[in-house]
């Protein structure tokens, strides 16, 4: 069974039915709780259907509120913490980094903490520089994690719901800016996407387009654009960074022989390294033209609507699979 | 109202004019907002610019002010032009900072107002680098640093205070406590009767007014700065308010019982303030009804100026990052 | 010492024999650095096992226990195996975490010893969600979280204290203050005279006890585990002592002047505690001699099964990153 | 003039210069004040000398180190903060990230952020997964930061007040391990090196080895096994890794066609991915074979001796090159 909904739906779905079929699993965070229930409204109802002692709201303590999550999940329960907006997770990067991640290598696997964290990026809503950046970057650097960044409602439900229930601690990003994303979304329970599988969003024959999140939309609609020149581009979406699915990916590009990675995080020093340097390591000879790469200028996000002159949009992708592919085929 | 004596007429008209302005500034805002002349997001201080009156008169122009995103009521309170607010806020290079901070982030640091932090509990530690300046440098210049019952829950503030009371800084903390964050009372988030009460946990003073009177909150701010003026250390000043506009501009507020809300009109300073002010000897309804007169044509001059002025260009997009551009690094 | 006459003689014993065997576990690892036998680090708490002993007999064995990189003697206290301890701080697979996580990463669930962290002040949010987690499952186990002076000068130390005391949650947080950070006396780094008065800044109790004193230090937690064991909820027990070693097994202690060591030195519990128990009518030199023999040779015995132990072998190093091996991702 | 000077005597000189030559440099950190002049003993003798309101302790309070040196150099201070131990830094990201980086450009110039913030790497120590972190990953993906990570006495020096007199946040990172490694050091105040130059450690005509910090060691290490089988590699010290020295990197890699990146930081999701993308970007046609990068290995770093067979090695250089080059000539 199926039916449309929002990304904002999915989540709600996903925390719903965790808290339903768990009793392991509750919320904590800062006003998440109803009758507010989050700026984003993402877990309105919760509170109400399953008790406000299984869905907590805290005081602005973000390294609290990472760190009683890592606590309790010690013990055996699977907490999902919410960073409200991801550029207040510095404040908790210690107990994510140091603690969440590590704890099980630390103890020979004695104690494990399998929390989920979800991080929100607001990018598009014009906030400035510090309520919009996309850091997932960082956390793919930290061997112990695990990083998930869904682009559609399905995968957002079945992808959260797999983070909760991992055994291992996962951040897990959501984009405000697809939260009112609407597509089809299975409603029965134990629906699932595992983790570690990239998910090809859009065939073609000419250039893969690797990417993930909110870009995914950008990408597809470049790829129309680009298919009305008659450039065919696939799209894969990557759906969980780390662990990352080299495999989908190189598949696509070894077809392709052609390959841009785009993101909203800043190019540089970004999650598109690791991609286009994994992809450029496995197919060097295969590779037509280098792997380029497209996400956010090198420089803080401005406010209101000069933030799109610094951020990833249509047109970048475009441009770039015209520099890699365009030559060839236009 | 209390105290009130303390105070001449000219002092007391300039807190009101102070508050007028913000109040002004924000009414106008929310009023473009509403009716679609422009977007733009605010969180509104209305209902808070008794705070705002008292820092004006308790800081020296040369003192420093950092604040929040919470913090129109304060830049006025400091002096920053109204069209370099109106201008941030709308995102247009007349802002005080052309545009590319935003509501959030507007600094403008010849008055003084060294930082706005859209991160709650991160102007603390700054404040403190600021008031450690001052000692550097041999000025006997107050850095006050204005956030909200929220912020005190972080753990920033707490390093920053317990930092400012070792050194004994020249720092005043002023808590501007709505009893709210964001959708969450202030008695669901700490265990203490009073926000001043965290004082005691770092040793300094603590001290708790009625925010919505500027006289008793300028008293009690005033004497904390005059305290770090003479070297004897920083101290926690509660003052205890509300915001009637939500967290955000556009908020409806269902999270706050409709008893609370109306009992809370009831102390709304820019009513309960010119009663009190009527009720002086030399302060008439005309002085009055012109200070809010020039309030209100100076707020409308700010914001058709902010509106007409156009978008950062790309140079300026792209300026700032760096002192100079980097050379290197194909960034 | 203060109301022996409280604890049976066998309670006191038991408290000995853990400060015994924590005291003896320590010299013995000192002597092996020392004398080149092997190479590590450890960060001694010779001087602070009255903590330990009291901690002991306060906590069931049920009860939870976070400690930090100083926290061989808690982690004696709950039961870790002594090899498990030696091992772990040589870096060999008979170690509590096969030797991967080393002295300042040792965790035994087993004995409730659920974290020890080498980042000063993030074992305090961790403890508040063990304590959570016990009231999720209706358990009446309750946490203490150990930690330093210095610690609490950190922001997790007060969004910790303030969550747990908001949440009126079960859990006793232990400030072992032993008058210095590293090589930073605790009186520049707070302006409060006791730490325990951080407590009055989030609204929970804070009581400071004669930390060389295990009776006293053993009264105070107790009264706080059993307060927390009653829901009525966190205390924050400020036990003063001493650090005999300095920070670090080699420290020099040069910060430390010698009048503060000398006088220090007279009240160190393993002296002291030893001749109150002999004025004890049922405790004798023989009983005494007894249990510090049987420490001794519990202790030679788990060094030597540490020392004989092989590193963890490739296959060990490799695992345990994540629950499965990553089958995807060229990591 | 130069002597012969340990690291660690490099890095106290700078500071001790800075000190004594600008009256808006002071020093905090925790224990870095005289008589224990820290755990490292890097500041020795510096708060004796330039007095103790200059050279000033701190309790443990992270983000309150790094916001306190923001606001004091908000107002033309210039502060030197140290994070004891680099895997601590995460308590104080909010204000390196969302404060010092982004308050220029924020406030479009009006206040500025220049501070300095040491960072030592404590890999080697056997300390464990919480004390040996290489994350100098995150701050190169953060626009509005410069990182620098020296590997000898003089770069130490040179670089150390180049950052400290940098109009800019400059994070700079030192490793424990290199603490007494002794070489030439200048001794006449002015000397610099300049922020965003990297440095040809040795010349090679058959393979690029690009590094940086304490890996420079390593890589020439393994320059000299691999001279004797024959394989001339030339090492590139970027020394800078924000900015980045393109040029010097491509004009080498343009020479010997063939590259390893080789660090301490894990490798997958780090600094090398961004340097091999760079390279293979703008080489790709001159390129024998695709760049290869090797780092730590992906996991947390085992305590005591067990922490080699994560980190990197001389042999993993060795090991690289001889897959990059080794077809080829041997
Ligand atoms: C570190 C951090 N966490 C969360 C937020 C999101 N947030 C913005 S305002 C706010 C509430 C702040 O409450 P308070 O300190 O009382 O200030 P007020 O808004 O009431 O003036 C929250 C949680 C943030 N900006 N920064
Ligand atoms: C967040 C953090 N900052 C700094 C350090 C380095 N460090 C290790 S122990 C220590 C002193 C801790 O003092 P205290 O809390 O009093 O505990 P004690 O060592 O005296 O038992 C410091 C600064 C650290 N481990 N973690
Ligand atoms: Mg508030
Ligand atoms: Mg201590």
């Amino acid at each position: 069974m199926s039916k449309k909904a929002t990304i904002r739906e999915a989540i709600n779905s996903a925390l719903d039915e965790a808290l339903r079929t768990s009793a392991q699993v509750f919320l904590l965070g800062e006003d998440l709780a109803d009758p507010a229930a989050g700026v984003n409204a993402v877990t309105r109802g919760l509170a109400l259907e399953h008790g406000h002692d299984r869905v907590l709201n805290t005081p602005i303590s973000e390294a609290a509120i990472v760190g009683a999550a890592v606590g309790a999940s010690l013990e055996g329960m699977l907490p999902v913490a919410e960073i409200m907006i991801m550029d207040f997770i510095g404040i908790a990067m210690d107990q994510i980094v140091n603690h969440a991640a590590k704890l099980r290598y630390m103890s020979a696997g004695r104690t494990t903490s399998p929390i989920t964290v979800r991080a929100v990026v607001l990018e598009g809503s014009g906030a400035g520089g510090t309520h919009s950046q996309s850091l997932e970057g960082w956390f793919m650097h930290i061997p112990g994690l695990k990083v998930v960044y869904p682009s559609t409602p399905a995968d957002a439900k079945g992808l959260l719901l797999s983070s909760i229930f991992d055994p291992d601690p996962v951040l897990f990003m959501e984009a405000s800016r697809l939260y009112g994303k609407r597509g089809p979304m299975p409603t029965e329970d134990g629906f699932r996407i595992p983790i570690g599988k990239a998910d090809v969003k859009r065939q073609g024959r000419d250039i893969t387009i690797v990417t993930y999140g909110p870009a995914t939309w950008e990408a597809l609609e470049a790829a129309e654009a680009l298919s009305a020149e008659g450039i065919e581009a696939e799209v894969v979406d990557l759906r969980t960074l780390l662990p990352l699915d080299l495999e989908t990916v190189l598949a696509s590009v070894a077809k392709t022989r052609r390959a841009v990675v785009a993101h909203h995080a800043v190019t540089f020093g970004g999650p598109g390294a690791e991609v286009a340097s994994q992809i450029t390591e496995a197919l060097f000879n295969e590779l037509v033209e280098p792997v380029v790469r497209v996400g956010a200028k090198f420089s803080p996000i401005p406010a209101r609507a000069s933030e799109a002159a610094v951020t990833l949009g249509t047109g970048d992708i475009v441009a770039a699979v015209k520099k890699v592919a365009g030559a060839v085929r236009v | 109202m209390s105290d009130i004596a303390q105070l001449t007429s000219s002092q007391l008209s300039s807190m009101y004019e102070v508050m007028c302005k913000s109040q002004a500034l924000e009414l106008r805002i929310l009023k473009g907002m509403r009716s679609g002349e422009f977007a733009t997001i605010i969180w509104p201080a209305r209902g808070q610019e008794a705070v705002a009156g008292a820092l004006s008169l308790a800081l020296r122009p040369d003192d420093r002010l950092i604040t929040t995103y919470r913090g129109l009521h304060d830049h006025v309170a400091k002096g920053v032009p109204l069209v370099e607010i109106a201008g941030e806020v709308l995102g247009t290079s007349v802002g005080a900072c052309k545009g590319k901070g935003g509501t959030m982030h507007i600094a403008a640091p010849e008055q003084g107002l060294m930082m706005s932090t859209g991160i709650v509990g991160s102007g603390l530690p700054v404040g403190v680098g600021l008031a450690l300046a001052a000692r550097f440098q041999k000025s006997d210049r107050v850095t006050a640093v204005t956030f909200g019952d929220g912020a005190t829950n972080t753990g920033s503030f707490h390093e920053a205070v317990n930092l400012a009371a070792t050194w004994k800084l020249p720092v005043v903390f002023v808590c501007q406590n709505n009893l709210y964050a964001e959708m969450t009372p202030v008695e669901e988030t700490m265990a203490i009767p009073h926000v001043a009460d965290r004082a005691k946990g770092v040793g300094m003073p603590g001290i708790t007014v009625d925010g919505n009177d500027p006289v008793s909150t300028y008293l009690a701010i005033r004497g904390a700065v005059d305290r770090a003026r003479a070297g004897e250390g920083p101290t926690l000043v509660e003052a205890v308010t509300f915001r009637f506009e939500g967290h955000y501009a556009g908020d409806q507020m269902k999270y706050i019982p409709a008893e609370q809300l109306e009992e809370a009109k009831k102390h709304d300073p820019m009513i309960t303030f010119r009663e009190t002010l009527l009720s002086h000897p030399e302060i008439t309804e005309e002085h009055l009804a012109a200070i809010e007169a020039r309030a209100a044509q100076e707020v409308d001059e700010a914001v058709e100026a902010a509106k007409a002025a156009p978008q950062p260009d790309a140079a300026e997009i792209e300026r700032d990052v760096y002192a100079e551009r980097l050379v290197a690094g194909n960034v």
